[in-house]
């Protein structure tokens, strides 16, 4: 084990994966001679050279395209877009082309590309760089989506991600670049995609989610705790493809459940996991299914705008009071 | 430089021109007896820039062509019975059904493939050009769009790229001079779009798409230098189609002169003369009546085959997921 | 009254909001000399002229863009984009521009455009051209979208979303330009936008759709009659802003849901209405909300696939049947 | 055609390009002390592209600018107070705390308005020349935008159109020569962006951002064939941006040397010199130090202007919506 910023983990899956694998390349913004504005790319440049680590032109909807057709081609793309916010520009070549030619040329290609991009607010950002649009890209058939929280899920779901033959969005969070963490040694540490994790265990309410909400969902535990209230906290990791039966196994036991996700609550991706509960455990439920998402309009700018309509723990607790009310 | 097609070259040409328009013809007919299914966008007219240009790349050269691709399909050297059984929507057909007539894939040709997004074809090509650069391969890729997709943004992005990091790549616009329905002047404030290519750091060439010699020579030219390392270039071929948009399309905005004047100079008739003085007409006519032949056989095999049943075709590997 | 097919009664509306309001244009591919690929704006060039009918080259995403701030700017643009599968590529407009300034310039613009387009499968368009897209644009704040199934809806929609302040989204289906029904006359014949309309009353199962799903739907409830069960049509005609206190009062009534939508499943429309019952419905559910929609794959072109993956009314049926077991 | 900015003129430009300066300085210091929020885009360096263009517009001209956009806002002439209180987050602000720095907006000057999506200002300033030619209006957009945003596709799309259609908008292209960390060598193969005007058929015309007297001449030019219905205008501004990217910018990648050259051809100097010609040395002193005490005064007060509440501010008119 080896403590290490979130960033220092991407940092370290990326150039594993480089090591190893010669027709693994990157491209994107400002992630060459910079090493990235985040700096998850730092020193990549120089180790493996400009053909394999490009800087490009501001051109994201060309290349989500061209990461598209690249990874058809006999390389393994891992493209940088700076903020989620952009990812609109991105659907085009995710829903009308990875998705279409991944199932319509089924057994003549492959399309092993990994697009990273970070999202979330609480810093200042704006309305067109705080964003977290999940429910867009995870909407998007062929097209796995995943989340990590920690440094050591962060490694070993890129080195997955990489390694996988299907497209993978791989959403970061601008406010977790600096946590730490322990992260296990070795090359080939993997964390599988499609599988989540129980972070905490508890009886009374499961809480389900993703990035950095995980971590809120942790202090609301914390705090419900104080009254009693046991909760489990379930940290997804994958959006798409979700882990139902991660999902049943806990309502199960608890009987009541709050989803979160820092994305818009209309058709956003607390919705599909209401939804999928709906499907799977109506059952087993004893109260309705809470959502804490974000509110659905833009994410305003000054801090205590921004501060007050950011899902957070006290939302959360809130929540689990109401669903166990 | 070797860009000049040899006779045996130009044969081949001619009967793969041939192809397609039988091709197109005998989907006409079906259209019109309403035995297909969707729209149908036929190249009627376009023959020699699919054609001519596919003649100069290898299989394992990529080529991504638009929704109206029939002409590149059979120029990259597929097989016609299973394109027309792709049309059909037979299992035997190049996706089993799956894609239909605009979105082939065949990774043996290299022809990857139709796309029916406007303009996606072009960063389709740009990113596999730069996945050959990355391995250092001795490949190349060709985008085949039209003069409407050339307005799109992604155009421009990938031009830029491919530019900026000299891609192996072409670029072949192919200026029919319409969009969907309307005129280039209607899309466009420049008449010749070739000239966008100064602004991309690559050369911009013009040439008479209806002429399959003049056709071979540019993409000749383009694809050495895109081995050689010295990038990407734009041609843009002047041609036109003569059946109209689509079977879907209504018509009446095409001028009944225009397409008059361009049928004199179609394409198959100028290959045609041309390989006259080299083979004689009695052989450039057994050539095309086999092609005739042989795409009349691939009708009636594919229109034998079996249509795909749906449990075969439920979502499978390429959409795995491991929970639900 | 006037019996006219869903295509006309569009180009009416459009026709005479154009006479009403010379603010009023419209743009788009292949609108102009040929009347649009469906025949929506045919005669509009002829009669408005060139200044306010426009065709335009094939360059979606800034034409979505300059509506936005056209539409800021003292006009009113009605926009046709011409399949619904290109919707990833006005979304950069829709998210990050009308939806933030609309908010953010709050009192001092108001951003009155229409996005017009058609999505939908059956007639083997292939996976490029018969998605529906629905939630991504349902997703976004401070946009509204209506996805009217009747002539008469079609038209009273058009004026009112043409007239509204707000961007309006308007889903329109191909196999709908062909149906007839009877519009109401007059010029000032408005549809409420975020109204559902109760198309067929029932007391066993209430059944939601919009679109062409509508008439499946209504299908499904014919063949549901045969068998004795009662269901409820509802059409709700808009998809953002959601009519929650229609939905409520015929649970209320039933006590079963299905809920239908043509878009794919995971993090489609569908799942926002299954969450919505879950968020508003819960205690008058006797049963798990049945979702029907497209399965997570992109949509082949040869018929026996394209036809057994579409929702259909024997699909509806047999959902309704489940939720009613 | 006049195209010679006035004394008068020349003395409101050089005080607003001083206000700018000022603006970016204070708002440099505030940085470092921790006390802004999220990252800033300073100018310092630019002041002459985004003063001088503006100062040919009238107030119901709109103009659309990017991320870094504030010498617009002050040549636009919006009230430095309410332009800090709104980077402060203030209730005064222009948005009322809801945009910040990026994203400010103001109709009654026609500043319409900053955005932070790389090549958005671009369509959006087309947008409303569009709107102004449909209603028929002697109105006209201009678009602020970096090099880095001249690769973007909407760019191209907005360009076309314009051209197409003869839209009487400007494009301001201010090239500083980075994106965001790149050199734009490392974004575009050709040097000078203006070239790719004769593609989208508009003139294409270079100027040095660094002198306000010939910013002003080309943007006076440009206006007047976008009033008289001759079209657009590509104007490419060669400055450079003294102060990096951003304030949350760890820098190193712009040469020392570099710096150094360019701050010798520091605009407001040269805007100054120009002026000491015509109205001496002192006057110049007194505009200088006015503008700089107006806008110490504007942080004063808007610093002291109170925070929004949230309550205030849940989604209401904007986002109307009947049943939720
Ligand atoms: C992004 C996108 N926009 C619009 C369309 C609809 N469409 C299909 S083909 C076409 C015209 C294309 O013109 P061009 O590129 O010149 O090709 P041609 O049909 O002339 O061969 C249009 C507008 C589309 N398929 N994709
Ligand atoms: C679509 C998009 N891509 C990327 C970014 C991140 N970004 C912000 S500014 C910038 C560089 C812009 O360069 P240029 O247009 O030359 O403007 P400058 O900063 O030099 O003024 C980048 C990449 C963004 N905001 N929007
Ligand atoms: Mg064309
Ligand atoms: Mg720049």
């Amino acid at each position: 084990m080896t403590m290490m910023r979130y960033a220092e983990a991407l940092n370290s899956a990326l150039r594993e994966e480089m090591q190893r694998d010669p027709t693994v390349f990157m491209f994107g913004e400002d992630i060459g001679r910079y090493g990235g504005v985040f700096k998850v790319s730092k020193g990549l440049m120089e180790e493996f050279g400009e053909n394999r680590v490009r800087d490009t032109p501001i051109s994201e909807q060309a290349l989500t395209a061209m990461a598209v057709t690249a990874a058809m081609s006999g390389t393994r793309p891992v493209l940088e877009i700076m903020y989620a916010d952009f990812m609109p520009l991105t659907l085009d070549a995710l829903v009308n082309q990875a998705s279409v030619f991944g199932y319509l040329w089924e057994g003549q290609v492959e399309i092993p590309f990994v697009l990273r991009t970070q999202g979330g607010g609480g810093v200042g950002t704006g309305a067109q760089h705080a964003k977290s649009l999940d429910s867009f890209v995870a909407h998007v058939p062929g097209i796995k989506v995943v989340a990590p929280v920690t440094p050591a899920d962060a490694k070993g779901l890129l080195k997955a991600a990489i390694r996988d033959p299907q497209p993978v969005v791989f959403l970061e969070h601008k406010l977790l670049y600096n946590m730490r963490g322990e992260v296990p040694d070795g090359d080939d540490v993997l964390v599988t995609i499609g599988k989540a994790k129980v972070v905490k265990e508890g009886t009374d309410v499961s809480i389900f989610a993703t990035s950095k909400m995980v971590l809120e969902a942790e202090q609301a535990a914390r705090e419900l705790a104080k009254d009693g209230i046991s909760a489990e906290v379930i940290d997804l990791r994958t959006l798409r493809p979700l882990d139902i039966g991660a999902i049943m196994a806990s309502i199960a036991k608890t009987h009541h459940a709050v989803v979160v996700n820092e994305g818009w609550t209309f058709c956003g991706f607390a919705a599909e996991l209401s939804a999928s509960i709906m499907d799977h455990c109506f059952d087993d439920l004893d109260a309705p299914v809470e959502r804490v998402a974000m509110p659905d309009m833009a994410i305003p700018y000054s801090e205590p705008l921004e501060t007050a309509m950011l899902p957070n723990a006290a939302k959360i607790a809130a929540a689990a009071r109401k669903a166990l009310a | 430089m070797k860009n000049t097609p040899s006779v045996e070259e130009q044969k081949e040409i001619l009967r793969r021109m041939v192809l397609t328009r039988r091709l197109e013809e005998m989907l006409g007919d079906l259209a019109k007896q309403a035995k297909t299914r969707g729209p149908l966008h036929r190249c009627d007219g376009q023959e020699a820039v699919g054609v001519a240009a596919c003649a100069v790349l290898n299989d394992d050269d990529y080529v991504c062509t638009s929704h109206r691709g029939h002409h590149v399909y059979i120029g990259k050297g597929m097989d016609p019975r299973r394109i027309v059984a792709e049309i059909m929507g037979r299992e035997t057909g190049y996706c089993r059904g799956r894609g239909g007539h605009m979105l082939l894939g065949d990774i043996a040709t290299g022809m990857l493939g139709g796309n029916a997004i406007v303009g996606a074809g072009i960063p389709a090509a740009t990113g596999m050009a730069l996945s050959f650069q990355v391995l250092k391969q001795d490949r190349v890729a060709m985008a085949v769009f039209g003069d409407g997709a050339a307005q799109t943004g992604i155009c421009h992005e990938s031009m830029n790229m491919a530019g900026l990091w000299k891609l192996p790549v072409i670029f072949l616009l192919e200026n029919n001079q319409y969009g969907l329905t309307v005129r280039q002047e209607v899309q466009s404030p420049v008449k010749d779009l070739h000239i966008r290519a100064e602004g991309y750091g690559m050369p911009g060439v013009m040439v008479d798409g209806n002429d399959a010699v003049a056709v071979y020579r540019a993409a000749a030219e383009a694809a050495e230098r895109a081995r050689r390392g010295y990038g990407p270039t734009l041609i843009e071929a002047k041609t036109y189609r003569m059946e109209g948009f689509s079977t879907s399309d209504v018509g009446g905005y095409q001028p009944e002169e225009e397409i008059a004047q361009w049928r004199e100079r179609d394409p198959i008739r100028i290959a045609a003369a041309a390989l006259d003085e080299l083979i004689g007409a009695d052989e450039v006519a057994r050539i095309e009546a086999a092609a005739n032949i042989e795409m009349g056989a691939a009708f009636e095999q594919a229109l034998a085959d079996p249509l795909p049943v749906f449990e075969t075709h439920a979502p499978s590997s390429a959409y795995s997921e491991i929970s639900r």
